[in-house]
């Protein structure tokens, strides 16, 4: 492969990923004000308390379970479609594979969101849209890299637009492999996450 | 191949007559090209008066493309237009030096040329004069390459680590 | 940790009035009796309306040819309660530039205005409140309530999709709140009553479905429209809006939009019901054995009420949806009129007295 | 106000954004924001064998991949001056009708789905599937599928195809009178699509909108009839016409188009029953590829006397006219690489059926262009 084009320095406003160093300006997401903030000061007295009073144990056997039976049970993906594996994303939705049996709806705003499935190639001007759509979604959250663009660039990935894996900008719990991966990979990654739910330590 | 001839035969004689007739020093040459009337190469300064021939006394009246090619000294531009009467496409190409490249934008003759040259200068390096709003297109704004150049290479990604910072 | 104290509590309170009962004076027994009713039918509220989603969401996936939800619980029963636990635990972001007292108030506003109306409708024989005269107005009055309190929550989230769906929502429930009311006269006009239980004892004979067929048809049009059903979801219409005025609502915010909108839709197939479809009661000359089960009458009102609520589905999964200036056209220059006509057949029947095969209008038969 | 419909919002069926100005519900002004797909197909194309660029086609337009591989691989063939044998131009058309179906089936999912209607997305999803399966059955892909070659096509039918081929097609032909019952029988539907996103023949003309909307503005121009490629000329079917240049001329159009390839591919796998033969070029140079090639020394010597040429082909894609134009300097890899996207210019004259429209007719509008954001990016 020949040099890279060293010349290449990077703009305010965007990432050019060959000076080592990429930096992706996500604009402002000034809005944004995490709710329960401000509890938390009198929450850690509340716990102490409890745990005391009731046993760490009840609250792991009893009550973590059941959040986590319903976080995994009731995932909706972000209403998002990026390139080829949106096609895909979409077949997963329809007659066929009918996704909603898992109970995975997708879902416009990333206000209702828990899972962000990045069905396609990121490009480097979209790369901050992107995360402040992952920014925008409440916790708890995952983030789910469907096909080989997201996860590592795929067949885009020696191209000067291209954002070579997704996990460079979110964390991915979920990689699935398929260039674009069959709506049943894509189905079995999400019971996949669903595991990690069910073992999830809060 | 056979199958892509269609009637472009009939007709490239007598456009390049046409064309001869009409613009004697803007046209350098005519030739054949499969599937299409012909390919005419024109002096890159006599655009405007090309186009406007090409459209209105030959009736190509739709732009499909407009393309650069980088041809490391020089930059070609092509046009391929197609018409409703005849029922074939025609093909116009012009070289320009690759320093300072630039033609006359087809903006005032074929509407349809404003995005096609918005992406052809940002691609390509090739400014079009009188355009009406060249700007980025693909690329975000600030992007200051122009990455079909044969000098712009491609590489496997490097291991990159990124920043997100907050502004 | 607030779920763990909760049980606590509720046990304790539960325990301590179980203990102190015999020795309290009899207006306090009243009162926790009313308190414990209340809270049997807020139960049976929520439930039934978390059992209507789980309906709807299996009725639509049959409609489009696949199963919905079916894998938590048997056949996805369980769906809901785990989406509502989801929604529970999880955060809740206030957009910064947002106005606190409409952000929060807004829905829990809706939420509350909604549950409020289950305490004026009658269930069965027995199962009310002890008819309130008027209760019928009171229900339509509260009910009318939401679309303030959707646009206070989709101004104060300043968000321009939430404002315009709050604008649409404004204006759409204004439209048809008076087709509702006109069309509701000619209910009261042919029961002369205001009062929900009269309403249905009146319908002994035939349901007002059958000379008030127009009425009818105004009234469920109507309430599509207040319930922000297809084809009349223009304030949340995904396709434009995102997701309308609820584009920034996350977690128990959300889950409270979503569950209001569930009860008025429960409300709005209960009322179709009560005043249209003789609520619990079946007409004379069914079987006796139809209705003599423990029971029959709460029976007999939730087949009619999901019935119903299934052709609102069933509308969900075949009509487009409308476009806002259509709406309010058809809202006033079609509506309305409609309804008009119908008082005056109300008016005609009462004038009647009976019908040539329906029998006789049992309050005014005299 | 301004509002920014996308990058994320379900309007956009894509990766673009569009920026509307608005006067209470009425459009004032638009400038649609491009680029957040752009993956450089037309560069890393200059890096890459004639034949691996063929992965890149069927990711340019993941909803119509195989017309666009037909599209590339009828240039490079050009270039390279190489002839298909007659099998394998029936085998492309038969994938070009396929997958024009199966784009203008997901077009009505999710077009119907913006005017509100839920049903017809998984109506149409499921109709599409059993297309897919016929293309996985000889391509191995559902999306993707790498199955045009340079002189031909990579292996042929296997045995049955033809006869499940016209179980299907009936199927489809039954299908197509329950979408119309659904959509044209509806009168919401009817008042929603009627005289909206008008665009007249000679606006279509002038900023050279193509395809089912040109089509739908009167204006008879189909590259199949025109200037028809493959075997466009040995089989039979007429061009879909309407004539009201709004969403309901552009549906009518598609769903006409629909039935006419259902006509042709009733053709195509009539000949190909009656037809057996080779579905690649025989003596094709070594470096190209082809699993049929003989393989020895005259590959390498083919190679490095190839000559150089330019190619040029147009073909009628589902959403309209698309071009390729390759330049052949010798070598594996072809030197420039252009693509004409038929949606990229429909999309530039946005701004002539868009303005003036309330915003909740922006979706259907855009719907019925058939938004595919990989080939408008590339």
């Amino acid at each position: 492969m020949s040099a890279p084009a060293k010349a290449i320095e990077a703009p305010p406003t965007v990432a050019i990923p060959s000076a080592g160093v990429a930096e992706v300006t996500a604009p402002a997401v000034p809005f944004l004000e995490i709710e329960g903030l401000r509890s938390q000061q009198f929450i850690p007295a509340a716990k102490e308390a409890l745990t005391s009073l009731l046993a760490e144990r009840a609250h792991g056997k009893l009550i973590r379970p059941v959040f986590n039976w319903a976080g995994r049970n009731s995932l909706f993906p972000l209403h998002w479609g990026l390139a080829c594996c949106a096609i895909e994303f979409a077949s997963a939705f329809g007659a066929r594979w009918d996704a909603e049996r898992f109970g995975v709806v997708p879902r416009s705003s990333p206000r209702q969101c828990d899972l962000l499935i990045v069905n396609g190639t990121v490009t480097w001007k979209v790369a901050h849209k992107l995360i402040t759509l992952y920014e925008q979604m409440p916790e708890p959250k995952w983030v789910i890299a469907m096909g080989n663009c997201a996860t590592g660039g795929g067949p885009f990935r020696t191209a000067y637009s291209v954002v070579p894996g997704v996990d460079k900008l979110v964390p991915v719990d979920v990689y699935i492999a398929g260039c674009p991966p069959r709506p049943e990979a894509l189905l079995d990654g999400i019971l996949k996450l669903e595991e990690l739910i069910r073992e999830r330590q809060e | 191949m056979g199958t892509d001839g269609g009637t472009g035969r009939m007709t490239s004689e007598e456009i390049s007559g046409r064309l001869k007739e009409k613009l004697p020093e803007a046209v350098l040459a005519f030739e054949e090209l499969p599937g299409t009337a012909g390919r005419v190469r024109f002096r890159a300064e006599s655009a405007l008066e090309v186009f406007r021939v090409v459209r209105s006394d030959l009736g190509y009246d739709h732009l499909s493309m407009v393309g650069g090619i980088d041809w490391v000294e020089e930059r070609e531009v092509i046009y391929l237009v197609w018409s409703d009467l005849r029922r074939n496409y025609l093909l116009l190409s012009t070289r320009i030096a690759a320093r300072d490249a630039h033609i006359e934008s087809a903006t005032p003759v074929w509407p349809s040329a404003n995005w096609h040259e918005r992406e052809a200068w940002e691609m390509v390096d090739i400014r079009f004069d009188h355009h009406p709003d060249l700007r980025h297109l693909l690329m975000p704004d600030g992007y200051a390459f122009h990455p079909l150049l044969r000098s712009f290479k491609l590489h496997e990604p490097e291991e990159l680590e990124v920043k997100v910072r907050r502004v | 940790m607030t779920v763990q104290s909760l049980y606590g509590v509720a046990a304790l309170v539960a325990g301590g009035i179980a203990y102190l009962l015999p020795f309290l004076p009899p207006w306090l027994v009243t009162i926790i009796a009313d308190v414990v009713f209340g809270a049997i039918l807020l139960a049976a509220s929520m439930i039934n309306t978390i059992v209507l989603i789980w309906y709807e969401r299996k009725l639509l996936g049959r409609f489009m040819d696949r199963r919905g939800a079916m894998h938590v619980g048997y056949a996805g029963l369980l769906q809901n309660f785990a989406d509502g636990l989801k929604l529970f635990r999880k955060n809740t972001y206030k957009p910064r530039e947002a106005d606190s007292l409409g952000f929060y108030g807004g829905p829990t506003a809706y939420m509350v205005s909604s549950l409020v109306i289950f305490g004026i409708l009658p269930i069965s024989t027995g199962w009310d409140n002890g008819s309130l005269p008027l209760s019928l107005l009171l229900a339509l009055v509260i009910f009318s309530f939401a679309p303030l309190f959707i646009f206070l929550s989709a101004w104060s989230s300043n968000n321009k999709y939430s404002l315009m769906g709050g604008m649409r929502s404004a204006a759409q429930m204004i439209a048809y709140e008076v087709p509702i009311l006109i069309a509701v006269v000619a209910v009261v006009v042919l029961s002369g009553s205001f009062d929900l239980t009269t309403i249905v004892s009146e319908q002994r004979n035939y349901w007002f479905a059958l000379p008030l067929f127009l009425a009818l048809i105004v009234f469920v049009a109507g309430m599509l429209a207040e319930m922000e059903r297809i084809p009349f979801d223009l304030p949340e219409a995904e396709a434009e809006l995102v997701e309308g005025w609820n584009t920034e609502y996350g977690g128990m915010l959300f889950a409270f939009f979503m569950l209001a909108d569930y009860l008025r839709a429960l409300i709005g197939s209960i009322l179709i019901v009560l005043l249209f479809l003789g609520g619990w009661t079946l007409p004379s000359y069914v079987p006796a054995a139809l209705t003599s089960f423990p029971l029959a009458g709460i029976f007999w009102f939730m087949v009619k009420t999901y019935l119903v609520f299934g052709v609102f589905v069933w509308v969900r999964a075949s009509l487009p949806r409308v476009r806002t200036d259509q709406l309010l056209r058809v809202g006033w220059m079609r509506m309305v009129p409609l309804a008009l006509v119908s008082v005056l057949i109300a008016a005609a029947v009462v004038a009647a007295h009976c019908l040539p095969v329906l029998g006789c209008v049992p309050g005014l038969g005299s | 106000m301004w509002i920014n419909m996308g990058p994320q919002h379900p309007m956009t069926h894509g990766l673009w954004n569009l920026r509307v100005k608005i006067e209470g519900e009425i459009v004032k002004e638009i400038d649609p924001e491009m680029g957040f797909l752009h993956r450089g197909i037309e560069k890393i194309s200059e890096d890459r064998h004639y034949n691996e660029v063929i992965t890149l086609m069927d990711r340019t337009c993941y909803v119509a991949g195989i017309a666009w591989e037909h599209l590339y691989i009828q240039a490079a063939e050009q270039a390279l001056h190489v002839t298909p044998p007659a099998r394998a131009l029936w085998i492309r058309v038969l994938c070009e009708e396929m997958q024009r179906i199966a784009s203008h089936v997901m077009w009505y999912a999710a077009f119907v789905q913006d005017l509100g209607l839920m049903s017809p997305f998984l109506y149409g999803m499921r109709d599409r599937d059993l297309l897919l399966d016929h293309f996985q059955s000889f391509t191995g892909g559902r999306l993707t599928y790498e199955y045009m070659r340079v002189g031909g096509v990579r292996n042929d039918l296997p045995p049955g195809t033809t006869d499940r081929m016209r179980k299907t097609l009936d199927w489809l032909m039954d299908r197509f009178v329950e979408y119309d019952r659904l959509c044209m029988g509806s009168e919401i539907f009817r008042k929603r699509c009627d005289d909206l996103g008008v665009l007249k023949a000679n606006d279509c003309i002038a900023y050279g909108v193509t395809g089912p909307m040109l089509r739908s503005a009167g204006v008879r121009r189909d590259l199949r009839k025109d200037r028809p490629y493959a075997i466009y000329d040995q089989v039979d079917f007429d061009m879909a016409i309407a004539d009201s240049a709004d969403v309901t001329g552009r549906y009518l159009v598609r769903m006409e188009e629909m039935r006419q390839s259902v006509r042709i591919l009733r053709q195509v796998v009539d000949w190909l029953d009656k037809h057996p033969g080779p579905v690649m070029a025989p003596n094709l140079p070594r470096w190209l590829g082809a699993p049929y090639a003989p393989v020895g020394r005259e590959g390498y010597l083919l190679k490095r006397n190839y000559p150089k040429g330019v190619g040029l082909s147009a073909i009628e894609e589902p959403h309209g006219e698309a071009n390729a134009y390759v330049v052949n300097e010798g070598g594996e890899h072809p030197y420039r690489v252009k693509f004409r996207s038929p949606v990229y210019v429909n999309l530039s004259a946005a701004h002539k059926y868009l303005v003036g429209y309330h915003v909740a007719d922006i979706p259907p509008i855009m719907g019925s262009v058939d938004v595919c954001v990989g080939e408008v990016d590339r």
